[in-house]
C-alpha cells in the first residue's frame, strides 16, 4: 500500500467503512466466519470469496487501478480494514501476494511484469508463498545458502526453504537467493518470481502448533527460472524486499487491532450467554479493560502511522512498534481468554462451544505470534540500535 | 485563532519557562508561567487566553512534568477554561497568574472531606466536585481548611481539606466539570508523558555513559532491550495521545482518552521504576531525580483514579454486549 | 517398609518405563507400568503396593510428565490408594493394570455431565466425585457414557461423560475423597514439573547448539536470563514440592500443597511458552515436541482447577484476619 | 551462621519459636514497632532493643557459645527468624555486623580477633558498615580503586567508598581494598577491620528513594590501619568474603518470607478495618492470593537450603535463587499494596493511616531490593553462567 504512486478517487470520511461493512455484512457467511466451531470453509470457497472481496473493493484498495487495484488512499484502506477486523472474517490465503510480492513487485518490477503479475494476484488467479527463511537462516540472512547460478538457459537454482506459508496451495514463490558465493554476505542476493509449477519443486508440508497445515518446506532441486523471472537487478530486489518489509511490518493487516477488539466482544457476548459463566467472567473485567485498553493503543499506533504516511514520512524503524506492542498485548490476551473458556461449564450452549473452539485456535496460533515477521527479539534489537541508537561499545 | 501553528513549537517556549521556574521560588512561577501565556494556551481569547484547541497545551503540560514543576499548571489550564463562561473576571485572573488554584481530585463535598489538590496549602482556591457532577471554585478559608495528609509528590505537595461550614464559590456546571475532567486525562496524560520521557532520556544517557565490566551498560542486551521497551511505552503514549485529541469516524473519544490516560499513568510509573533499576544503586538515592518522577507520577494516577477508572471500565465493557455481530448471542438476565 | 530408599532412585527406572511406553501401543502401557510396580508405589502392601510414601511417587509421576506419557498413571495412583480401604481387590486389580481408571475431575454427579477425564474413552472405569464431597468408581457403559470433548491434551485426550442412570460402583467417603484432592495436587504438581524441566532442558539444549549471527543462541543475554527465569521457575518447584510433602512446625501443610500446585501449574505453562519463543520459528512446529507440553500442562491446569482454587485462595485470604498482631484491628461486620 | 562450627545445644521442634515468640510479644513496643505511622523509635533504643534481642536468644544463634553466640543449629535460627518475621520488628542496625563481618571473621580472623571483635557486634558495642561497592565500582570489582599501601606503620589506605549503609553510626568499617596495581584485577584485594573514629575518615551521608539516610559515601584520606586489622592474608579475607556472602546471600534474613507473610496480614486486616476499604480490598483478592502464593515458594526456597546446609551441602550459586525470587515477588506485592493503601478513604482511622504510611515506605523502599546484594541482572548472570552453564562461543 506505501507502493501507492499516486491516488485517483476518493471518498468521504465514513463512506468507505459503510459499504465495506454492508458488503462484509451480505457475504460472510456462516460456514466462512472464523468463530463457528463446526463447520470450515474448502480452499477454493475461501479462494472465491477473496476474490469476490477484490472486487467488493475490500482489497487492493491503494493499488493503481492499471494493476487491477482501486488506486484509493491509505484512509480507504484503513476504513474498509477496520470493517474487516470487527467482521469474524477468514484470514487471507493469499496475504504474501498481497502484502509482500505485489509491493515487492510495484517497486521493482519492469512494467510488463506488473501488468501481468499484480492483477492475477487480486483476482486470485495466483496465490504467491515466500520462499526467504532457510533451516539456519531465520532472522540471519548472512546464512542463507540456496543458490542462484546462471547458465545459458536461465538461472539454476538449488536450496531448500522453510517457513513458506501456504506452498502447497500457490501458484508463485518470492524466492531469495543467493547468486555468488556465502561469503559475500549480504551481497549477490537476487529476488525472483517462481512458477511453483517449475519442475524440480517439492513441497512438503509442516503442522503448525494448532494442528494447521500452513506451513511447507519447499526443496529446489536443479529448479531452472527463467531471466524474465528476476524482480530487480542482483541485490536491487532484496534491498526493496528489506524497504518493503519494514513499512508492511506497520501497515499491513492493519485490520488486526479490530480484530483483537472483535474477540473481546465475542468473549463477552458469549459468556453472557450464560449465567454461570457470566460470573465466571466477572472475575476477569480488569484483564478485560487491559485488553481493550491495548486495543485503543494499538489504534493509536496504527492511525499515527497512516497519518505519518498521508504525510509522506518515512516509517523506517518506527515499523516495529506496532507489530511488538500488537503480538505481545495479543498474546496476553490470548492466554486470558482461553483460560475463561476452560472454566465453562460442561452443558454450555453453543455460544460457549464455539467460543471455546476459537479461543483455544486463537491461544495457540498467538505463540507464534511473538515469533513470526521478526521476532520480539528482533523488534527490539531494532529499536534499541535504530531508534535509541544505543552503543555497545565505549 | 491562528491554526497555522504547531503545537510542537510550543515545546521549546515551555520548556524555557519550566527551566526558570525550577529556579524561582515557589510563588513567583505563577507569574512566570502567566508571562509566557501557558496557563491561557487553550483557554478562550475572550479572557486572555490564546484561544488554541487542547492540542496545544499538551507540550506545554508534558514539559511540566518532564521538568519537575512545582506549580498546578494543569489544574489553572482546566479551571481558567471551565470558568470562561461562568466567571470571565476571575478565569483571566488565573491566567494571568493572580489567582492561584487547584482542584481536589479525590473526594466530593458531601463526604466533608475532598484531598489530592496539588498545593492546597498555598494556593488561593480550589475546585471541590459535588455529588450530582457540578462543582464550586471556593475560597480556601477558615471553613475550608487545608491539612497535609500523606503526600507522595514532592514538587507539589497535596493537601486535603476538611469542609466544616457552607461551600460558596463559583458554581461550575454539571457540563462544565464534565469537560474539565475529560480534558484532565488529556492534560495529565501529557504530564506524565513527559515525565516518563525525562526518566527513559536519563536512563539511555547513563546506561551510555556508565561502564562496567569493561563496555558501557548499554552494551547489555537486556538493558538494550529494557529501554526499548520503555521506548515502546512512550511511544504508545505520544500516539494515544493524538488519538485522544482526534475524532475519527467510528472512534469513540471518550473511550479514547480513558484508555489513553489509563496506559499512560500505569506505563509511565513502569517506566519511571525502570530507569531506577538501569541506574541500579545511584537509582534509589535522593540525589537521581527519578524518585521525583515516580513520585509525582504516582501521585497523578492516584489523583486521576487510575485504579476506580480501570475497574469501571472493566464493568462498563462486561456489562453490556452492543457487537453487531455477537450482540444476539447474549441473553443474560 | 524400607524407608532407607531415596525417592531420587526411582527417577532412572521411571524414565526407562515412560520410555518403553512411548514406543507401545496405549493398551499395553498399563501392563509395562503394573510390571515395573509404578502405579502401586505409594500403595499399601497389603494391596501388592510399595507401601512408601507420598514422596516416592513424585519422581514417578514427573517422569510420567517428562516422557509424555499417555496414560492416567496419576488418575491410577491415586485411585488404588483411596480404594485400599474400601476394595482391596479392585485397588489390587488397579495396581497390576488389569482394571484402567479415570478421575473425571470438572463436575459432579449432581450436574448430570462430569468431564476433564483423561482418556475416559478408553479405560474401564471412572471416579465420579459427588456434591456431598464423597465420590463413586463407576463402571463405564451404557448409562455412564463417554464423549469426546475439546480435548487440548493429545496423550491423554480428555472425555466427559453424561450420566443417564443410576450411579453404581464402589463408594469413597468424604475423608478418602479429600485426602486423594490433596495428594493430586502433589502428584499434579510433580507432572507440571517433569513437563517444565524437559522444556526447559530441550531450550537449553537448543540455545546452544543452534547458532545464528554467528554465535550461539546462548551468547544472547536476553536468552541466557530467559533461561534462567525458567529454572528459577522449575527450582522453585522444587522446592516448593519438597515443602508439599513436609510438616514443618508452625506450617499448614493444606495451604503448602496448594501454593505448590498453584504456582507450578501457572510456572509450568509459562516455561513451556517461554521455550516455545527460544525455539523460535521450530517452536511453533507440531513436530518439536514443545506443544505437546504445552498442551498437558494447560489440561492439568484446567483439571486441577487452578483459577477457581486461586479465586478461592484469595476470597479465604480476605475473608478472615487471623493474625496475631492485625487481628483486632480488623472489625469488617 | 554457615561459618558454624558445631551445635551445642538444641531444642524441640517449635520450641524455640515459642520462646522467640514469647519474647517479642512481650519486648515489642508500640515506639518500635514499624507498623505505626506516627512514632520511630530513636537510635540508641533501637540499640538497647537489639542488644536486648542478643540475650534473649534472637540473634548469633548459631555463634559459638565462645564467641558470644548461643551455640544452636540453623533449626533454631530459622524457628526464631519466623517469629522475627512475623511480627513488625524493626531491621536490625547491625545486620552488616552480624550477616558479614561476623561470619567473615570467623572463617578467617585470628583467634584473639575472633574473641575481641565477635561478641562486641552482638552486644552492639560495635556496629559495622561494608566498605566493598565504590563509585565506578558496584559489581564490577575489577575497578576497584582504594588502595592500600604498605607502610613501616602499618597500611595506608586512600579512597572513597560508597553505598556504606550505616556508616555514621558505625564502629568499624569492613574494608576491601587493592594492595596492588588495578591492573591485577580481582589479586591483591585485601580485608581489613578499619576502626571508624581512625582519623582520616569523612562520612557523608546519601539520602536513599524512601527519604531515610540510611547510606553513607566514606571517603578515606591517609588512613592509618594496623597490620593486625588485616583480616585474612591478602587474597584470602576477600575471597572468603566472596563464600561467604553467597552463602549469606541464601540464609540471611531468614525472615523474610515470614515479614511478607505478615505484611499481607497487616493489608487485610487493616482494609478489614473499614467496609469501604474493604470493597476495594475484593478487587485484589487475585493478586493477594498470588503474593500468598509467592510467600510460601519463598518459604520453600528458604526450609531447603536451610536443610540442605543442614546435610552438609554447598550452596553456592543456588544462593541466587531465593534472593531473586524474594526481591521481584516483594517488588510485585509492594506496588499492589501501595495502590491499594492510595485508594483509602479521606476519612478512615488510624489503622489505615498506620497501614498508608507502612506500605509507601514499604513501597518505595522495595524498588532498590532488586538492585542491592546483586541486581537482578547479576543473579541472572549467575544462574546463566554457573547454574545452567550456558555457553557464549560456539
Amino acid at each position: 500500500m506505501t507502493t501507492q504512486e499516486r491516488i485517483e478517487r476518493s471518498y468521504e470520511p465514513g463512506a468507505y467503512a459503510a459499504q465495506a461493512r454492508g458488503w462484509i455484512e451480505t457475504n460472510l457467511t456462516d460456514a466462512l466466519r472464523t468463530d463457528r466451531a463446526t463447520q470450515e470453509a474448502s480452499l477454493a470457497e475461501k479462494i472465491a470469496f477473496e476474490a469476490a472481496q477484490h472486487e467488493a473493493g475490500l482489497v487492493g484498495i491503494t493499488w493503481p487501478v492499471e494493476y487491477g487495484g482501486h488506486g484509493l488512499g491509505l484512509r480507504e484502506h484503513l476504513e474498509a480494514n477496520r470493517e474487516i477486523g470487527l467482521s469474524p472474517m477468514p484470514n487471507a490465503v493469499n496475504s504474501i501476494g498481497k502484502e509482500l510480492a505485489g509491493p515487492i513487485i510495484m517497486t521493482v518490477g519492469r512494467d510488463d511484469q506488473k501488468r501481468d503479475l499484480l492483477p492475477k494476484i487480486l483476482k486470485m488467479e495466483n496465490i504467491w508463498c515466500q520462499g526467504f527463511s532457510e533451516p539456519g537462516a531465520g532472522s540471519d540472512l548472512v546464512a542463507l545458502r540456496t543458490r542462484a547460478e546462471k547458465t545459458a538457459d536461465g538461472w539454476k537454482v538449488n536450496g531448500q526453504k522453510i517457513w513458506t506459508s501456504g506452498a502447497s496451495k500457490s501458484q508463485y514463490c518470492l524466492l531469495l537467493a543467493r547468486t555468488g558465493s556465502a561469503d559475500d554476505r549480504h551481497k549477490g542476493l537476487m529476488l525472483f518470481a517462481v512458477p511453483m509449477e517449475s519442475p524440480g519443486i517439492d513441497v512438503r508440508e509442516i503442522v503448525s502448533i494448532d494442528g494447521a497445515r500452513s506451513f511447507c518446506e519447499v526443496f529446489f532441486n536443479n529448479v531452472m527460472v527463467a531471466e524474465e523471472n528476476m524482480l530487480g537487478a542482483p541485490d536491487e530486489g532484496w534491498a526493496a524486499a528489506s524497504r518493503v518489509l519494514s513499512i508492511e511490518r506497520a501497515t499491513n493487516r492493519m485490520y488486526r487491532s479490530w480484530r483483537f477488539e472483535s474477540e473481546i466482544d465475542h468473549l463477552v457476548a458469549a459468556c453472557r450467554s450464560d449465567n454461570r459463566t457470566y460470573q465466571i467472567l466477572k472475575g476477569y473485567s480488569a484483564e478485560i479493560a487491559q485488553a481493550r485498553i491495548a486495543v485503543e493503543n494499538l489504534k493509536g499506533h496504527v492511525e499515527t502511522m497512516v497519518a505519518d504516511l498521508l504525510n509522506g514520512q518515512q516509517i523506517g524503524p518506527r515499523g516495529s512498534l506496532p507489530k511488538l506492542y500488537w503480538s505481545e498485548a495479543h498474546q496476553r490476551w490470548a492466554q486470558m481468554a482461553y483460560e475463561v473458556t476452560t472454566r465453562f461449564p460442561l452443558d454450555g450452549g453453543q455460544a460457549l462451544t464455539d467460543a471455546r473452539a476459537r479461543f483455544e485456535t486463537i491461544y495457540l496460533a498467538s505463540r507464534a505470534e511473538t515469533i513470526y515477521a521478526g521476532t520480539t527479539e528482533i523488534q527490539l534489537d531494532i529499536i534499541s540500535k535504530r531508534i535509541l541508537n544505543l552503543k555497545k561499545a565505549a | 485563532m491562528d491554526f497555522d501553528l504547531d503545537p510542537k513549537e510550543f515545546e521549546d517556549t515551555a520548556r524555557a519557562v519550566m527551566e526558570a521556574c525550577a529556579e524561582a521560588a515557589p510563588p513567583a512561577r505563577a507569574r512566570l508561567l502567566a508571562e509566557a501565556g501557558l496557563i491561557g494556551v487553550a483557554a478562550p481569547e475572550t479572557i486572555g487566553g490564546l484561544g488554541l484547541p487542547l492540542d496545544f497545551a499538551v507540550p506545554v503540560v508534558a514539559a511540566a512534568g518532564e521538568g519537575l514543576l512545582g506549580f498546578p499548571l494543569m489544574e489553572a489550564m482546566l479551571v481558567a477554561r471551565a470558568l470562561a463562561e461562568f466567571d470571565a473576571a476571575e478565569a483571566e485572573a488565573v491566567i494571568t497568574g493572580e489567582t492561584t488554584v487547584t482542584i481536589a481530585w479525590q473526594g466530593v463535598a458531601e463526604d466533608g472531606v475532598v484531598g489530592a489538590a496539588p498545593m492546597g496549602e498555598t494556593v488561593d482556591r480550589v475546585v471541590i466536585f459535588r455529588a450530582d457532577g457540578s462543582a464550586v471554585l471556593a475560597r480556601i478559608g477558615a471553613t475550608i481548611a487545608p491539612r497535609r495528609g500523606a503526600t507522595l509528590d514532592i514538587e507539589t505537595p497535596e493537601a486535603r481539606f476538611v469542609l466544616t461550614g457552607q461551600l460558596d464559590g463559583i458554581e461550575l456546571s454539571v457540563d462544565a466539570v464534565e469537560t474539565l475532567c475529560s480534558d484532565a486525562m488529556v492534560l495529565r496524560s501529557a504530564f506524565v508523558r513527559g515525565s516518563a520521557e525525562k526518566c527513559l532520556a536519563l536512563a539511555v544517557e547513563y546506561a551510555q555513559d556508565r561502564s562496567q565490566f569493561g563496555k558501557p551498560l548499554s552494551a547489555n542486551q537486556v538493558i538494550r532491550h529494557r529501554l526499548s521497551r520503555d521506548k515502546l511505552a512512550t511511544e504508545t503514549m505520544r500516539n494515544a495521545l493524538a488519538r485522544a485529541l482526534t475524532e475519527v469516524p467510528g472512534g469513540d473519544v471518550h473511550l479514547a482518552r480513558e484508555a489513553c490516560w489509563l496506559a499512560t499513568a500505569r506505563a509511565g510509573i513502569a517506566v519511571a521504576e525502570s530507569a531506577i533499576q538501569v541506574f541500579g544503586g545511584m537509582g534509589f538515592t535522593w540525589e537521581v531525580p527519578l524518585h521525583r518522577h515516580l513520585r509525582q507520577m504516582r501521585t497523578q494516577a492516584q489523583a486521576g483514579g487510575v485504579a476506580e477508572k480501570t475497574e469501571a471500565l472493566g464493568q462498563r465493557l462486561i456489562g453490556a454486549s452492543t457487537n453487531a455481530w455477537y450482540g444476539e448471542i447474549a441473553n443474560v438476565v
